[in-house]
């Protein structure tokens, strides 16, 4: 991780103006949702290998920081949109672990009504444009997002995020080139966690110092974040959104994150390509929970009481969502063909004219 | 009252017009703005509307075509030129995975209204790689509509039908039918839309139908009249307009009226609309066909180059009549 | 003499065995050496032949497969892994401009030995973005070669063909039938190849004809199983592995015993490997036909997530089945 | 044109040692390939106005130093790729003109048999893989050829040119991460006429410096070229190939230069974009045809007399170009249908087995 080693150590940040700012709850909220967000992926994890969830499981463990940093700095007219591995972001802009854990159980009342699965999760009335499975493929859409901001003269940003095996993908680089291009509003995030499955950063990419310098080519603002630390990633994240919202201007950010996990839970070889001691390094030392709740101590903030209160309260919303989630209906076959086209689902004039659909609904098969 | 205008213009009035009635409408793409367009079509456009509404974009179909898909999840409209429809095989991730499926895989709580427009076509001597014709290929995908317009009339409404849909549509221009003229409407007598999924019935006929889209359409109409002329045959000539939707009804209507068809498709044989609609019509009119449907598509090679040759290659007013009189 | 193996097994026998024959085959794609594949058919060939002829590639489908593609053009006979078909969507102009068409812009002076392959299937909960069946997408392109074999003899023997072959052929595996196991020639009794172009008669039958080629083929043996023991039908079961080259002759043959036929095809319903097929023999066996040729395609929609429903989705015995019942 | 501007005034290059051992046959040799080029360009142009050639018309005048730079440096396994402004790239390579205008004419003889056209000039014997029409394609191929160079175990490197606007497309960027990561001798050649069609440099590509700054980004070598002066490009060109043949390692070239005609001839436009000055200027100074006249003649090497005889020369085989493709038999319907596969064209086994195509070829039509 080659952005983290370049980062000073992760001093300060907790005084930076976005910080300072914040109140003792919170500073505690923030803890809570990076709480919520792992107990949810561990609660998914038993499930999965129960077999409840179908499809691939991408956990998120150990990279809560990233996404609650950006999305804890949203305004009104902040969008976000992301890859497949986004359990985190998606409750980090406010979906409950209900609708997201019923649409990995397949059910009609997911959120995407079983139809996108775990990595598909939207909340577009959250401004959360979706979880994305081809790599790379959500970077032009992020940065349309952002383009539609503008258009539309709203003073927000899209932040988009992507992993580090995906800046080799030329969507990406298409959209770096016409951010910088068109000033479009748009934070473009690489959640470098060091592995794209089981190649290691070094061996998908060239590149000299970071990724986040290929923003050079493009004359765009970059810079790296320790992802470990939810301060720092507040504070720099901040100032790449103001220069989107207020200078239209677009930033490619580079955090230092890890996963615990292998890259699905289908990957039994994640031990393999990395070594014990670097994952056991990163769960002492560079941990996003262990080490907000290292300095919230230390600022007083949060007790060990309230902490495990905390956990408990993540524990309970996480198994209430796996009740719901079990006895939520499935999805009927006459759902296969709704919610593919907007018109015949509002059933306009529009769709009565033609055939819109070529399967055979009137003899069986 | 209607005047006559070039299937260009025609297109061009129709996006003006939409320009007009809807902010929220940008037009976007290779050349669109200053240069006027590759081929002319959004002509003036940007000089009336200015860089807001009609954008110039780099060489980048996967980035701006992308762009303008997350715009339209906000409810931007964007109208994207692509300048040969054949550069489809640069964006085709996003014209595919995210234009046709967002929709689906959010469960309905997206949709994007972006059409997508340019030519698709052979016949211009410009090789097998600008030369792709892919309506059947979009079609095959749920979420997506493709028509293919034939004349300037329905090159006007079925643009402004594309834009005012609130999914992805595909339109499927032609370079060689651009220059064409025909009566279009007078937007004095009202908006002059041409719903999506209504085929048009372009000649009657009884002895045969000729069922077309796009340029073929041309191309059967002057085979029916060497047929009637000729060889006293009367042909139908549907003309689908819309690939998806379709128009099935119309389909099955013309065959019930000739019992025999022949699809003209300027499609490689394997596969293309007509290799579908002949499959449609074999299930749903089976005892209506006194032969079997058979298909005018270009000979099976990539785009040939030589102006030559070209021409020979593409269904044509000749082979299409070859055709009917070897049904016997 | 012949060894149980599963379709896994016997794809990477094939590998390996092309890897011996011929050092200028070369294993190439995302996670296929160090990883042993995504779904593991690389296992153990990274170790055993070493960093030059077994190589991971970063994420960047259009660069690596446009690379394998030029160095084809040199003599080096790449095969190229996809981690699942649908990823063609992003190296879509590698595939098709490049693969297809540079010997025929050549003038036939370069030509293209490369393979591409991987999983193509659906049924898997991954959703729409990640389970495309493009095989009757990339047959349409004259250039290409496209198979997808339902048996681990099958697979071993048309990885081979393709291996050998001198232009682009892209294999549409299936995750669904890695695990599968069936006997496989063993190797000491000759090279076992399976001719592309060659369809197979899976079972025999008199009733009618089920015509299918990957994982449809074992949902039609099912249902030919289950139409025997529980409705004395006799249903043959076609398998026609090869795609494009197309065993005409075999679907012409079987529709001439059974003179009704079903195709099975795991596509969308518009286009799809069956709309060519029904198109074929309409024209081809008009009079043969007692009935309509009927198809089941999956349900019209991008493919659905939920593990509870996506099944129903996709063709299976039971719809297969009914579709049969429902011919009368 | 941003990296000749950054370039210091063009002394000395004459002395490199790549040029320096040029004999003045040699020297005359590659004048006259310049001045070929160019005839060929404007025999074309007239023809293409009468009708003769169909499709675009891609001139190459003004560039001619570009291609010529480079291919005059070709050791035996060095090969060439590059987009559809090819002509020049492609005599350089020692392709007839009649075989070029023959392709150009639509007809049997030409070097593709009348199926690529003035885009798809090929000539796989003198290692020149074409001509290619999708903005870019060319680069992963080009990527290949170098990969099979080393694969096989040869010393030599590719050549894969490109335009100023196609280094926004997704392909090219994985391009070169590969080159780089995956040490692939290949040298990529950004010809940057300023324009990609009415499009200026600055409306398309957002970068610092120059185009090829954005090498930097994928750690790999680059440097930026005067595209009018052929020592320049020789020089500098050499030590990229250099590079590529010893050490595997790419670059990426920009080289500045200009194109007198307007994107094909089918661009109308090409005055209004541009300024008449901005024409005349290099019309003036940066010819890169008068600029080595006037080096040579400086040199004592070319005089008038000379310089007459290879205009004439070149104008004769221009005229026996034109004959030779106006004579030429035209492809016949039966020809369609053959070049699409190798394994048909040659008659195998494999090519009897299975219906290859689909067009009915009993019934007429
Ligand atoms: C275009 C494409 N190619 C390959 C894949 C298969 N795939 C899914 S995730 C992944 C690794 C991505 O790694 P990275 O971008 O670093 O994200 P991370 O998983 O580490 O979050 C791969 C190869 C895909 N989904 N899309
Ligand atoms: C993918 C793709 N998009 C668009 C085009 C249409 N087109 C052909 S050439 C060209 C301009 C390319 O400019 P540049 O790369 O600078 O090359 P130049 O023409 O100046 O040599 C465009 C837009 C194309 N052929 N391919
Ligand atoms: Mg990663
Ligand atoms: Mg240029």
């Amino acid at each position: 991780m080659p952005a983290r080693a370049k980062t000073k150590p992760a001093v300060g940040f907790a005084d930076s103006p976005v910080n300072q700012t914040l109140t003792a709850e919170q500073k505690i909220g923030l803890y809570a949702q990076m709480v919520r967000i792992r107990r949810f992926e561990q609660v998914s994890l038993k499930h999965y290998q129960a077999g409840k969830i179908g499809g691939f499981l991408h956990l998120y463990i150990g990279q809560e920081a990233v996404a609650l940093g950006g999305i804890s700095l949203a305004g009104p007219d902040d969008h976000f949109i992301t890859a497949y591995r986004q359990h985190g972001h998606s409750l980090a802009v406010g979906m409950t672990m209900a609708e997201c854990m019923a649409e990995m159980f397949g059910k009609r009342t997911g959120c995407s009504k079983g139809k996108g699965g775990s990595m598909h999760l939207f909340a577009p009335d959250k401004n959360f444009w979706g979880g994305h499975g081809i790599v790379a493929g959500q970077t032009p859409l992020g940065l349309g997002l952002a383009y539609g901001l503008k258009y539309l003269g709203r003073e927000g940003c899209c932040m988009c995020y992507l992993g580090d095996g995906a800046v080799n993908q030329g969507a990406f680089h298409e959209s770096l080139n016409l951010a910088s291009l068109f000033d479009i509003p748009v934070v473009f995030v690489i959640e470098n966690n060091g592995y794209s499955m089981g190649t290691s950063q070094v061996r998908s990419s060239a590149y000299t110092g970071c990724l986040a310098k290929r923003a050079e080519g493009y004359a765009m603002e970059w810079d790296t974040i320790d992802g470990s630390d939810l301060y720092e990633v507040r504070a720099k994240t901040h100032v790449a959104m103001e220069r989107a919202r207020k200078e239209h201007r677009p930033t490619l950010l580079e955090v230092g994150t890890y996963r615990y996990y292998g890259h699905s839970i289908a990957d039994a070889n994640h031990k393999k390509y990395r070594t014990p001691e670097e994952i056991e390094n990163y769960k002492q030392h560079h941990d996003p929970i262990s080490v907000f709740r290292r300095k919230l101590m230390e600022e007083g903030v949060l007790d060990d009481a309230r902490a495990e209160a905390i956990a408990k309260e993540a524990a309970d919303e996480a198994a209430a969502a796996v009740r719901f989630a079990e006895e939520a209906p499935v999805p009927t076959v006459d759902d296969i063909a709704t919610d593919v086209y907007w018109e015949t689902d509002h059933g306009t004039s529009a769709s009565k004219i033609g055939w819109h659909f070529f399967h055979d609904r009137s003899v069986p098969g | 009252m209607s005047r006559t205008l070039t299937y260009r213009e025609a297109l061009r009035e129709g996006l003006d017009e939409e320009l007009a009635r809807d902010p929220n409408v940008v037009l976007m793409g290779e050349e669109v703005a200053q240069y006027n367009g590759a081929y002319k079509v959004t002509e003036g456009l940007w000089k009336k509307w200015g860089d807001k509404r009609v954008v110039d974009t780099p060489i980048s179909e996967a980035g701006f075509i992308g762009m303008g898909i997350g715009a339209s999840m906000l409810g931007v409209r964007p109208v994207m030129e692509l300048m040969f429809w054949s550069f489809h095989s640069v964006a085709f991730d996003q014209l595919v995975n995210n234009a046709a499926f967002v929709r689906y895989m959010s469960g309905g709580l997206c949709n994007c209204p972006i059409v997508v427009r340019g030519p698709a076509n052979g016949g211009t001597n410009v090789g097998a790689t600008h030369s792709h014709i892919p309506e059947a290929l979009f079609a095959s995908f749920p979420g997506l509509k493709v028509c293919a317009p034939a004349t300037p009339a329905d090159a006007k409404g079925l643009i402004k039908a594309a834009i005012r849909d609130n999914d992805p549509v595909y339109v499927m221009e032609n370079t060689l039918l651009y220059g064409n003229t025909g009566e279009v409407p007078d937007p004095a007598d009202g908006d002059h839309v041409v719903p999506l999924g209504l085929a048009d019935l372009k000649r009657g006929g009884s002895d045969v139908s000729l069922i077309a889209h796009g340029r073929s359409v041309i191309h059967a109409l002057g085979a029916a009249e060497i047929l009637q002329s000729e060889h006293g045959i009367s042909a139908e000539v549907l003309d689908l307009r819309s690939i998806r939707p379709l128009d099935v009804d119309a389909i099955l209507n013309t065959v019930a009226r000739t019992h025999r068809v022949v699809l003209v498709d300027e499609s490689k044989p394997f596969g293309g609309v007509s290799a579908m609609v002949a499959t449609i019509i074999q299930e749903h009119a089976f005892d209506e066909l006194d032969a079997p449907i058979r298909r005018v598509c270009s000979i099976d090679a990539p785009a040939m180059y030589s102006p030559h040759i070209e021409p020979e290659q593409l269904p044509n007013p000749r082979r299409i009549v070859e055709k009917v009189l070897a049904m016997g």
